[in-house]
Order: structure tokens, then C-alpha cells, then sequence
């Protein structure tokens, strides 16, 4: 084993804020655990994988990311209110798992007072719907992740 | 009465109303920021609502989102705590106008004095003493040459708008009369969006000492005695006690009533502070400012009076009379808060955010913490740095002093830096004791032996 | 006066010991098991000495070890707090053998005072009403038979030495007393190496009231009020309040003065407790045993009498005449304390020690706190489950019921389960409120209804 | 293994904060593991080594114990005193490194109470003296590690 690998990984929590990290490969077998106050979100993930921003992921997906969405980037709330996934009720969704987004996109409203706001994928996210986070009509927060993009 | 209160605040104010909340009965959401996840608060609220990130301009000033936050809980007022929106008149009518009632005065009493020039002119015409100075704005060098010749150097040139000591001056003659309305003016612009600025004479040896009051939509106001809040840095409270040892009974009564008088002229209603200057040379007062919100060091006239101010805050929004009367008010012993914040006081008070590895707060009798810590909690950078509030409550200000220091040297916060040893010296210097102190003692005099 | 002291103990009456302590500038040295280690009883003393491992026999109760770390830190007096070692006569006299002061009455006293039998035979002979029966231990089933046809059944069966409920046998009849007194004979014999029972009339509706007393080396002994310790569950005390609400201000005089006239017949100084019975339908009190130490609650007296408690052990110890006479002692509004354990009341309060992994505290006007917990604090099952005692004081009963109502809300303990939620209940109960308890209430009724 | 590897794994954890650290290769097991207080410090080492008592090495042990002493046993103080390793100010230590000790062996003497206590590993330790943990005329509390043995 070499000591820089784990360096590596130290550094890897650092800047994910992870508590905790177990690495097994047919070689090695390593892990780190940082002191963590009681109710920090942890998260555990398998080596090689891209993490979605910590604070993004604790503040709204209860369960850990696991790695069939490794590598997507989130869309967010950026109010609390109402989420609704199609234009009016008869209509069909705005999007759906493989559509193509980008900034241009309507992915969802958000109702909040009383005005329905039209949520677009902000600059940096774009690809495809991989994972749909939210149901019609969901009460949401600020950073709730409303969808994966892949 | 309410069935939801939205707090539209964070640190110890947040878990301070929530505790009033459920006296009452009351269920409570808090709003917060994505660094305030793990804040007490947000643990103790039946509800909590993340309405935008760290900076505060994106959360707690973010009044969209915040209003939002209370239509989704369907709340049915707002309690704004201090700082943040909790001045802002425009906030006010908004949760007004969305049919959701805003704990506080109305916009209109608000922006009469909130304004200290409007609020200056207010009390003139309510008859409470005012520093002698220009009527209004100056709006000249040549007009403030001529208020200063009439008052006297030296004279203290200050922002309308503003506080926490920016677009303040002093000038001794006609020179730094010209140059520092200059520079005022510019700070404040800079600072306040609002150059405009007073000349007034200055008190050298001032003490400054506030009255607590609470009014109802019926009329009565109510006042709750003093506070004295001398002890400052930098025009920051350091510590609040009350009574205020340096006044006499007449001069409390004096200033009781013309706080009254004010409020009652600018019909305001719910919990306010009208601030004077004591000048301890002429033994007067003028009325220096009003703040139209609870404040940080309410929890001292609390302990006097036994009234819990933030209960009666919420009764009198939800539009129910006073529930006692002036001649029911009768304080009791000597409190003192000290104010611990998590910073270097050795290092010019820099703040020290970071992580409480270890905490254990002193309890006793007559003693009382306001704080939201706790251990592994971790103190964010984005927001001021007060960690708790120390409240001691004795028969005489002797013994209150006595709690408070072993209070002190029972309090355990490690981790970060914290304020407890300023406290600890400012406490048994015996100017501090014996009363000697000025507005300006600590900046000028015992930060410069330490 | 001391330079340091050791404290021989543990928990939460060692941290208060150590404030105590501070107050006087005395130096502090704790010893400690090693699952002790990180409590903060350690981390407060200027000096820790580790003494055993965790069971109390090898520790706490290891007398060689502690009279080691005595002569090691050079200690000029040793605290034994209560439990463990508190009220061991042979301890004591060690400990003064050896030139350290033992903070506490002398071993002649403690041994007439802790033995139920000896202490009763004491009362009769200074004139301090006891229960009536058997004059001392009963030596055969005839002479019991003998006391109880004399008094009359029903009649209880108490092992002299002895506490906590065991050896204590209630007999309706002679069969019932023949064969109960041989159980408890057996009971206390297996328990506490010593058989010897009494016989004694059964008071069915009974108030446990307990006066303390401190006295000094110098002949004085004055009385600190009572405290009613009805609420009791298992003959363990739960909740505990001064003044009583069930007795008169001439019961009151003449229980303090019995206390007092006790206490004087045994040379007694230092603090003690004078427990009575109270009985309810005969408006009468009988004295029960007396406590050689400091007690579980005696912040109850100190919140009533504003006099630490702590402190004038330690004065009275170290040979000074005591700081106030009998007509300075003015108790000022009610107190009551809650005791909270680390247990699940809902499956007979057993044990639940652990981790705390998020403690906050109450704090607030009237609010007092002894406890030695923190969060990331693990409570080790080695000792006993009490984790922190709450205490309120108000100015009334109800505004004390209020205080304490409210305590309970805000207090957060997560990680272990505590008995906060059967106070929160208890303490709604009407019947606590309306003061209809008696010592049986909880076990008899309380606990069937819940 | 070596024990600059172990040196660079415990910086490792003192720079990011690190509790635990396990490791696992073919040719090395480590788990490194620290006391979640700021104050004890407890090292857990390789499988096949047996452990000085946790609270006996937190109590007295600042390093932690690491290879060269893995596998040996503590000879513990019973009782808080000050340690003579010899009989005599002018007579030679009772050990040195390298002495067969056993139940019998008198390894130094603890005063206390006016009285030296003459110390002999109790009954499971035997072997050779391998470290001599404390210097003439120390205090030491209960649990104060004097002697390793192995």
C-alpha cells in the first residue's frame, strides 16, 4: 500500500465533508472515519466515485447517493413552495427519465405565493433527466434536489 | 390567539421565542439557512424550512423566500427576533398585506421612528429632551457652522439612517465640522444607501440607558424601567444591567414617562426601546433613538419584572390587551447580562467561528443562559458571532455581580475563543464596580491597559 | 481555612462540590475509576488521581487507595459527598487519624446517629417524638408479638441498619409478624451483615418531612427548614420540595427544634438530615432516622434559604464558628427538585446508561441544573442511573410548578432514555398538584394507572 | 511492516481530524483508533498482537504502544502512590531490561500511606522485562503502567 493513495482519500473527505470512508479492492482494504458530531449526514461510497455536494444532499435526499447516479449533478429549489411536474393537470410531465435539459429547459414549477415559478436547470447542469427526486404537488424547501442530470 | 408562529430568525433568539411559543401553546417553524441545518432551533421548531444558503442576503433577508416558507406552513404571524428584517418597515406590510400578522409595530409607527432624524423631530414635538443640535438633516457645511456656534464645540456629526457607530464624527472646530460631515455623509451613503446627516452637541461623559416598552392595538403603553448599557465597544453593548446605578427614582420616572409619551405619539404598539444618552455632567438625558423590535438584552428586564417580554410580544399581536398595567410593574433585585461572543478579545475581538467540542453551562440560582450551543455544534462564519447570553438576577447589584463571576468561571466552551475572559476581567475591575464608567471607558481606557 | 481538598466521590454531587470549592479559592483534587476518566468532574479539578477500576468496592469504596491519593496530593481535607463511603464511620475516623479533616461529623456521632436503633433509643431519651413499638431491636417472635399487641396492628418490621426499603416487612396479624420478621432478619442480615429488626406501628397515610440541620465545632446547631420527599417510588425519592404544603408554620417550629435538640443530645456538627414521618390522619410526626451527610436534594434548602450549603460544610469544618444564627434563616418561596435518571420509566425505571449524544439544558428565571453531563458524555452502569437533578424555585407553589413544567419541555437529553417524560406526567397529575400524595401514592396508584 | 508507515498513518490522522483509520493489504492489517475525547489516546494494533487494557494504557501511556512492545503485558500500578525501583537509594534497580520476572518477582515498590508496597506482576504475567515505564520516584495513580513484560 502506499501512503499517498490515502492522502488522497483524506483529501477526498475533506472536501465532501464524508465522516466516513471504506475502500475494499481485491488489494486493499481501507477505512477512515473523522470525528463526527451525532447528527451529521454520512455518507459512504465506493472508490472512483464523484460525490454530489454535501450540503445539497443532507438538506434534502434522505438515503445516501449510491453509484448508478454517480456523476449527476443536481437541480435544485431555489424557494420553498409547491413542486408541479406538468403544466396543468391534463398535461403530460415536463420532463421524464432521458430527456434532454438545459438552461433553456422548464423542468417543473414551483408554486410559491401564489405564483407558479418555472424552474429551468441553472448554467452548469445539462444532459439528461437520470433520476426524477420529487412527486406532483411535493411540498419543497431551498435545496431540495428536484432532479438528477446525467 | 395564533395557532402558527413563523420565526424569521436564527441563534438564540430563534430557540428564545420557541421556548415562549410553547408556553403559550403556540406550534413553530423556523426558516433557515443551509449552514443553520443543525442549529438548535431548527431541532427544537415542530417545523423547519430551508430557504436559501448561507449568505444572509439569500436567506434571512431573502423576504421572497421567507414569505413563501410561511404561506407553504400556512402560518398565522411572523415573529422577525432582532437584527436581519426585523426594522424593516417594507418587510412588515409585506406579511401584513399576504394576511399574516407581523409581530411588531405597524410599517407606519416603523418608519416614523426608525428614522432617527424623523424620530428626533417626533420627540420634540412630544416634548422628551433631545441632545441640543439642528433641527433636521444639515444641508450644508455653512448651516451645520451655524448650529455648532450655537450649541458649541465640540459637536458630534451623525448619519440619519445607520448605527453601530458608522457615519459618526466629532469635530472641535469649524475645519473638522467641514471634513467629517464629508466623510459622514459619504460612510453613511456607502453603508446606508442614505447620506444624510445631524449636528448635535456632544455629551462627554455619557451613560447610556434605555426603556423597555410594550403597547397594545388598544391604546396602552406600557413602560418596563431601564436599561443601562454603558459598557460598550466600538458603540457595540458589552453588558446591560438594570436598575441603572447612576440614575435617581426621579430620573426614572422622568424617562418612563417621556418613553411613553413617544411611543403613544408615533402609535406604536407591541415591544419597543427608547434609547437616551445620559449626560452624567448635567444630569439629563436626551432621547438618542428608538428601536421598534425586541432587543438582545431584554432577558435583563425580564429577570427584574418576571414579565417573559417575547409572550407578551405575541399576545399583543394576536390584538389582546396589555395584560398588566403601569402601576403593576414593580422590578425587583439587579440583573446583569454579559454578552459572550466567539471571538480573540486579545486579537482586537476578530470573530472565532468553528467547532464546540466541549460545552457545559453554569446554572444557580439567579442564573440564566440564552444561547443556542451546543456541544458539536459548529458556529458559522456568516453570521454575528454572539454565542449565548449571560443573565444574572441577585437581590442587590453586589450579589448579582457575585453570580455573574462564578457563573463565568463555571462556563465551559472549548473548542473556539470566546469573550468569557474579557468578562471575567471587565467584571472585577473596580471602575466597573464602583460605576465609573462611560460609554467610551472601555475603548479608551481599559482596552488600553489590557 | 483548607488550601485543597479531595473529593471522594462521583457524578454530579462531585462537580458541585468543586464549584463550591472555587468559590473559596480552595484547590480541588478528585479521585476517580477508570470509567471515570473523561468525566467532568475530572476535567474540573485541578487534580485528578485515577484510584481503582469501575466497581465501586475497588474505588469509591476502597479506602486504602483514597487515603493514598489524599497523602499523594497532599490534601488538607476530603469531601466524601454522599453514597459510597459518606456515612462509614471507620472511613472517617481513618481519614482524621491520618491529620486530614474529614468534612463531616464526628465518627462517636455518625455511629449513634446511623443505626436506626441506637438513633431511636437517642430521640426517645432527648425528648423527640418516635413511632411508637418495640423500645429496641426485638430479640424473639413472643416479644414482638408482645409490642405489636401493645400498639396495635397493623405494624412494620424494620431491619436497624438498613435502607432503601430493604429489610422491611408490613405484619396485620401475629402469624404475618412471625414469619415477616424472620424474612426481614434474613433480608438484613444478607444485606447490610447485621439482622437486628424493630417492631413499630404502621402509619398509613404518611408524609416523609425531613429537617436539615448543620451545626459546628463550636456548639451551635440551627435548622435550615424541611423538605417533603412524598413522592417516592420504592422508598427512592423522586421529587422533593420545601417548605411542605402539608404542615403548619407550629409543626414546622416544633420539627426544627426537635431537629435541633437531636442533633445537640449527639454532639453533632457539620450537615445532617433529621428524617420524621409524618403521619396524616393523626397530624402527628415521628422522627425516622437521621443522615450523617450532605443529601441528594439539599438544593432545595439552598434555593429556599439562599445559603450554600456546600460552602458552610467546609467552614464548619475547617473549625469556623457557623456564618449565621438560627434567626438569620428566612426561607423565601417554594423550591422543588425533580431527581432525573438515566431509565425507562415504562419498563420499571431499569437502567439505561449510554451515550449522550445531544444534551441542551434548561435554563431560565427560577431554573437551577446540578448534573455532570455533556454530550458526547457515556454513562457508565457501574453506579447509580441518576444523571442530573432539576431544581425551580418560585415565588408560590404554582409559579414553581410552572418553572418546572417548562424546565422538563426544554431539557434535551438524546442517546439515552431518561425520566423526564414520567415527570412531565407526574407532575400534571392533578392529585401532585392538589397535594394528596402520599409516600405509597406513586407505587399504589400512580404507577398502576400509567 | 515498519513503523514509519504507522508514524505517517497516525500524522495522517491528526492533520484531517481522523478517529479511525483501518487498513488492510496482504502483506499489512492495521486499525488505528482514537479515544473520541481531545484527552486519551488508545492505539488498537495488528490482529494477531494482544492489547495492553485499553484503560490502563489511556491512564499513563501518552504514545501510543506501538510494534516493538506488541504482545507484551502491563505490570499496572494498584494503588496511587510514588514508585522505588530500587530497594535502597544506594542498592541497584529490582529490574533492568531483560530480567525474567513472575508472580514472585519483586519489580519495585509503591509507597503509600507511609508504607512500601512491594510490587509483583500478578499471576498471568511472566516473562522478560521489556520496557521500564516510569522513573524512580514517580507518582502514579491505579492503572499506571510500570513495567512492560513480555
Amino acid at each position: 500500500m502506499d501512503i499517498k493513495t490515502l492522502r488522497e482519500l483524506t483529501k477526498l473527505m475533506r472536501d465532501n465533508d464524508l465522516v466516513e470512508v471504506e475502500v475494499e479492492s481485491p488489494d486493499l482494504k481501507v477505512k477512515l472515519k473523522k470525528a463526527t458530531s451525532p447528527v451529521a449526514a454520512v455518507a459512504h461510497l465506493a472508490a472512483s466515485q464523484v460525490l454530489v455536494p454535501a450540503a445539497s444532499v443532507a438538506a434534502a435526499v434522505p438515503a445516501p447517493v449510491v453509484d448508478e447516479f454517480a456523476g449527476c449533478k443536481p437541480v435544485i429549489s431555489p424557494i420553498p413552495g409547491t413542486v408541479y411536474l406538468k403544466p396543468n393537470p391534463d398535461a403530460a410531465n415536463f420532463v421524464s427519465i432521458s430527456t434532454p435539459v438545459d438552461e433553456n429547459k422548464v423542468v417543473c414549477l414551483i408554486e410559491a405565493m401564489k405564483v407558479f415559478n418555472e424552474i429551468k436547470p441553472d448554467g452548469g447542469v445539462k444532459g439528461t433527466i437520470k433520476k426524477i427526486c420529487v412527486n406532483d404537488g411535493q411540498a419543497v424547501e431551498y435545496g431540495t434536489v428536484l432532479f438528477l442530470v446525467g | 390567539m395564533f395557532k402558527r408562529i413563523l420565526i424569521a430568525n436564527r441563534g438564540e433568539i430563534a430557540t428564545r421565542i420557541i421556548r415562549s411559543c410553547r408556553r403559550l401553546g403556540i406550534e413553530t417553524v423556523v426558516v433557515y439557512s443551509t449552514v443553520d441545518k443543525e442549529s438548535l432551533a431548527v431541532r427544537m421548531a415542530d417545523v423547519a424550512i430551508c430557504i436559501g444558503p448561507g449568505p444572509a442576503k439569500q436567506s434571512y433577508l431573502n423576504i421572497n423566500n421567507i414569505i413563501a416558507a410561511a404561506e407553504l406552513a400556512d402560518v398565522d404571524a411572523i415573529h422577525p427576533g432582532y437584527g436581519f428584517l426585523s426594522e424593516n418597515s417594507h418587510f412588515a406590510q409585506v406579511v401584513r398585506d399576504c394576511k399574516i400578522e407581523f409581530i411588531g409595530p405597524t410599517s407606519t409607527s416603523m418608519d416614523a421612528l426608525g428614522n432617527k432624524g424623523k424620530a428626533k423631530l417626533l420627540a420634540q414635538e412630544a416634548g422628551v429632551p433631545t441632545v441640543p443640535g439642528s433641527a433636521g438633516p444639515v444641508l450644508s457645511s455653512d448651516e451645520a457652522i451655524q448650529v455648532a456656534h450655537k450649541i458649541g464645540y465640540p459637536v458630534m456629526i451623525k448619519a440619519t439612517s445607520g448605527g453601530g457607530g458608522r457615519g459618526m464624527r466629532v469635530a472641535h472646530n469649524d475645519a473638522s465640522l467641514v471634513s467629517g460631515l464629508i466623510q459622514a455623509q459619504r460612510e453613511a451613503e456607502a453603508a446606508f444607501g442614505n447620506g444624510a446627516c445631524i449636528v448635535e452637541a456632544l455629551v462627554k461623559r455619557a451613560r447610556h440607558i434605555e426603556i423597555q416598552i410594550i403597547g397594545d392595538q388598544h391604546g396602552n403603553v406600557v413602560a418596563l424601567g431601564e436599561r443601562d448599557c454603558s459598557t460598550q465597544r466600538r458603540h457595540q453593548k458589552l453588558v446591560e444591567e438594570s436598575p441603572s446605578p447612576v440614575i435617581t427614582q426621579e430620573i426614572r420616572r422622568n424617562m418612563c414617562a417621556d418613553a411613553v409619551k413617544l411611543s403613544k405619539a408615533a402609535g406604536y404598539y407591541n415591544a419597543g426601546t427608547v434609547e437616551f444618552i445620559y449626560d452624567l455632567d448635567r444630569k439629563a438625558y436626551y432621547f438618542l433613538e428608538m428601536n421598534t423590535r425586541i432587543q438582545v438584552e431584554h432577558p435583563v428586564t425580564e429577570m427584574v419584572t418576571g414579565y417573559d417580554l417575547i409572550k407578551h410580544q405575541i399576545l399583543v399581536a394576536a390584538g389582546e390587551p396589555l395584560a398588566f398595567r403601569q402601576e403593576d410593574v414593580k422590578p425587583e433585585g439587579h440583573a446583569i447580562e454579559v454578552r459572550i461572543n466567539a471571538e480573540d478579545w486579545e486579537k482586537e475581538f476578530s470573530p472565532r467561528p468553528g467547532r464546540i467540542s466541549m460545552y457545559v453551562s453554569p446554572s444557580g440560582k439567579g442564573v440564566r443562559v440564552d444561547s443556542h450551543c451546543y456541544a458539536g455544534y459548529t458556529i458559522p462564519p456568516n453570521y454575528d458571532s454572539m454565542i449565548a447570553k449571560l443573565i444574572v438576577h441577585g437581590d442587590t447589584r453586589a450579589e448579582a455581580l457575585r453570580f455573574l463571576e462564578q457563573a463565568l468561571s463555571e462556563y465551559i466552551i472549548e473548542g473556539i475563543k470566546t469573550t468569557i475572559p474579557f468578562h471575567q476581567r471587565l467584571i472585577r475591575d473596580v471602575r466597573f464596580v464602583n460605576n465609573e464608567v462611560t460609554t467610551k471607558w472601555v475603548d479608551e481606557i481599559f482596552m488600553r491597559e489590557h
